[in-house]
């Protein structure tokens, strides 16, 4: 069992049983709608800027463990950022993922995020992880256009 | 048991391997694709070793023994399906199938019995894998003609309380499924083609679950057209068969063009051979043809009645044993009668993806999500299930690994 | 000679086998077909054996294994290409590939860049094969679109000389074969390509004869869709593909629809994923694809320009040699340089289907016909040819014995 | 080269080259044009019945030693006869050619057309020795009618 406890690290757990930012805003800069369509997986996430900092995140969606921890941990990474900060996240965070379990997560940058190491190698699940943060990528394009 | 599970799991070559560090490969994704047996990999390897030659194209002996094996797969394939050996069409997978039809149908001349308008109607499932549903959608936005369907009852039934007014005197096709890949029910399609043809709507079934696991005997069944996948059924990937009754096959427009389904070419123009040729455009997949033909002939020499009674039995015991976890909600019917060896369910508290990966620590092979058929998925109000599907190389203890898993995967996500 | 070919034949279990009565394997017709090299065979029965599952579907681990080696394969052909992955589409054959596109033009919205109709027209060339020739037609018949060709030139080269009338401002297609099946000609692109994009054409490459014999790079070319089949590459039967460069394929309408093709579905509608995946419906010829990616690693390992010299030099050779009997008339240039490893040709007083007979009585295979491309063989005034064509694994005693074979069949057929 | 022996006997080259029948006629009840599509071999013939006898045949066409021969001896074999006796010559050597090399044809109705014996053992000529046959039934049944 003990690679699978790799995959699904406590944090994952809590954050799957616990999600933060879960329950969409009324107000929100941009909405986005993502899904995986290998598993139909879903979710919705609205952000608000203020500048070029991301003030809020939220967001709902049915999904397995990595994929609604994944955005959980997501959100609490990046509220608060600078739109720049967030992106070396992200490209830190997709970095990881596609690095076939070889890769070393920088915890500085990645936080609570490097519980989901794991998942690198498994290649089905790459997807479930990247779910929200490719969510969160969409919506801050649109919300920085519509500003 | 029907069948001696031990001996037979022996030809197929898969099942020496170990998965996840030693475990033991317990497969439950038959319905997804099938395992192999080493009689089918050996038809093509032998194939290819040979007599690889380009079937219908040269006169020299390579060519000869490559089509003389080509057709002889192609009888029994006929055989297999109780059929006439020019009502065979080889395509590479039950999707070609379909949209070979879907775009038939396009292709037809108007006036003549396959061609389609906006004053046509095309009847569907609500059960329907995306390949026997998108292929009619796009059919229906290219001709005008309107989609309809079956719903699914709650239980995982189809739905035919309101045939009458679903198959009118506007149907022009009724393509539907004989058996669902994700709520293993069995569809009984007697009343629904009897009405079709009473209206003169052509009948069309995706036998992908049925035919692998079950006798189906194309013409007795009485639908027009009817298809499955080699994949699923023993067989190599790569090559499906389209059944039609000749007549209409004969006459059906033809798909795909180019060398070998021609009569005649001109730099304007050209003419078509007969069926099945017609519908067979270039070099074909003929290795896997090949190899159907032995999967085939493997599967016969078991029985498909065993096969099926053994799946029976097999499911049976798995929906009693699932049924005693709590949290459990199994989709389709709760009659072992009324379904193949496919059960599909839900965990409380535990995503499919998430079961499913604790399955595969433990060596068990399931699929998750929704199985190409979201639209189904979504009228059962899940967003995805878990599923268990079966074959003749499975047995009870395959079964009480899969409920054992799903007991521990329950502790191990805490629920 | 610029290849090993005594070690190449050892690669290749089918040359350990003997045709009519104890003769010689000599086989002359890969034009067809090409011969599989262990490796391939190899490729394919690993799968079944070890990895096999269906693709994409699962998150166990024989369908990771089977997803990552069908993805290293995509990899693979589009090293072997000069391409990006995400621009090589797995078909069946060419034959698919090039209906593909045929139907994706006519799936595509009005507005579209491959919307097309009857203010269009659709260029080919007389020597076509069928496959790169009816699609085209009917893709006309259905849109209104005025179909125009290139000539050949008595001496079997594309007659460009028209090239500013045939490709205009109307031009939506340019669909053309980069070296013909019966001629040999390898048909230098530039100046049509060049010409077509200027006019805003897309440019389609039937590749069938040239990716397996030479070196082609797609990007390079700078082509906009280009495709061969496996099975002429040492591939297995049942496997194509279909370059496109990417923005143009992510933008071109789907053509088969099924699982895997999609982004959601509802009853009613779906949308569909990026390309590639838009184009690969359906549990996919997992097995051929693999092999397909072993095929092109054993080609590679030999490498191409090796292979394009040696065919050169077995070309020139047959050239001289066949010349030099009376009554022989080969069709295509004369000049080596300008051709691929294929001979056409006719003997007087012996019809083609004859001789091939004949020859196949001494081991050598041939094709006899008009190798699927009719309109060329009727616009060179021959009702058939004799073909040889040639691949790595033959060497100059394979000419010595079609020369010598020919010589004797002029004596038994008394002519 | 015992076995080509078997398929080109003399009297099938001896047709080849010295085809009877061959030549179109001016006046016909029906004329009719069959290909063969895997090899391009074509023939064109015209019947001329005479209530239920085949008064005349002709024909003319490309194609190989095997395709000319038997239309060459089948235009032989037919004319005079009446059509129900033509069935069963027709029956017959369409049995033969089926016959994958064990059919033992009966001379006393098959006569030169015995010759063609051999065609039976290599499945990719039988189209080309059947040829000529269909195109004289396809004829022969348009001819009665238009009579
Ligand atoms: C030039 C050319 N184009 C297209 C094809 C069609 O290929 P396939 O029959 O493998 O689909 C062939 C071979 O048959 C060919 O030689
Ligand atoms: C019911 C049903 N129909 C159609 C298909 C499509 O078959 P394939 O993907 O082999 O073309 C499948 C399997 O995927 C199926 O289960």
């Amino acid at each position: 069992m003990m690679q699978l406890d790799n995959l699904y690290q406590e944090v994952i757990l809590d954050h799957y049983k616990h999600p933060e930012n879960k329950g969409l805003s009324t107000t929100f800069d941009a909405q986005v709608h993502h899904i995986n369509p290998s598993c139909g997986d879903e979710i919705t996430l609205n952000i608000s800027l203020e500048g070029p900092v991301v003030k809020a995140i939220s967001w709902d969606g049915v999904g397995c463990s990595i994929s609604q921890a994944s955005v959980s941990i997501m959100s609490g990474l990046m509220i608060g950022k600078d739109l720049s900060a967030a992106q070396l996240i992200f490209d830190n965070f997709v970095q990881l993922m596609q690095s076939k379990g070889s890769g070393k997560p920088d915890e500085t940058i990645l936080e609570d995020a490097v519980s989901l190491t794991g998942v690198s190698q498994y290649p089905a699940r790459i997807k479930c992880a990247l779910l929200g943060w490719m969510a969160f990528k969409d919506a801050s394009v649109q919300a920085q256009k519509k500003n | 048991m029907s069948l001696d599970v031990e001996r037979i799991r022996k030809d197929f070559p898969i099942f020496t391997r170990t998965i996840r560090d030693g475990k033991k490969l317990i497969y439950l994704d038959s319905g997804a694709t099938s395992q192999k047996p080493q009689v089918v990999i050996d038809a093509e390897i032998d194939f290819y070793k040979l007599h690889n030659a380009a079937a219908h194209r040269g006169a020299h002996q390579l060519a000869e023994e490559a089509t003389e094996l080509f057709e002889a797969a192609r009888e029994t394939v006929a055989a297999f399906l109780g059929a006439d050996s020019q009502e065979i069409v080889f395509t590479k997978g039950a999707t070609e199938s379909l949209n070979l039809l879907a775009y038939a149908f396009t292709n037809a001349e108007p006036g003549s019995r396959f061609a389609i308008g906006p004053e046509h109607t095309i009847v569907v499932s609500e059960m329907e894998h995306h390949a026997n549903l998108i292929p009619w959608q796009q059919l229906a936005k290219r001709s005008g003609a309107a989609l309809k369907w079956f719903s699914v009852t709650p239980d995982g039934r189809l739905d035919e309380s309101n045939i009458d007014s679903l198959i009118t005197e506007k149907t022009k096709i009724v393509a539907i499924t004989q058996q669902s890949n994700v709520l293993g029910t069995i569809v009984n399609l007697d009343q629904i083609i009897k009405k079709a043809h009473a209206v003169g709507a052509v009948v069309i079934v995706d036998a992908c679950q049925s035919v692998p696991h079950v006798a189906v005997n194309a013409r007795k069944l009485g639908a027009d057209f009817l298809t499955f996948s080699g994949h699923k059924a023993l067989g190599p990937t790569g090559v499906g068969v389209l059944w039609g009754s000749y007549e209409l096959l004969n006459e059906l427009p033809p798909f795909l063009f180019g060398g070998s389904m021609i009569e005649n070419v001109t730099m304007t123009d050209a003419t078509w051979a007969q069926a099945p040729k017609k519908f067979e455009a270039g070099v074909p997949n003929m290795a896997q043809v090949v190899g159907l033909g032995a999967a085939l002939k493997y599967l016969q020499n078991i029985g498909m009645d065993a096969i099926h009674k053994h799946e029976e039995e097999l499911t049976s015991y798995l929906l009693t044993e699932l049924g005693k976890i709590e949290g459990i909600a199994i989709v389709g019917p709760l009659d072992s009668s009324m379904r193949g060896g496919i059960v599909s369910f839900t965990v409380e508290g535990i995503h499919p993806h998430d079961l499913g990966q604790y399955l595969d620590s433990l060596g068990i092979a399931v699929r998750t999500g929704h199985h190409c058929a979201w639209p189904l998925t979504r009228a059962l109000g899940v967003p995805a299930t878990t599923r268990a599907s079966m074959y003749l190389y499975n047995d009870f203890s395959d079964l009480d690994a899969l409920v054992g898993g799903v007991k521990d995967a329950k502790k191990y996500f805490g629920q």
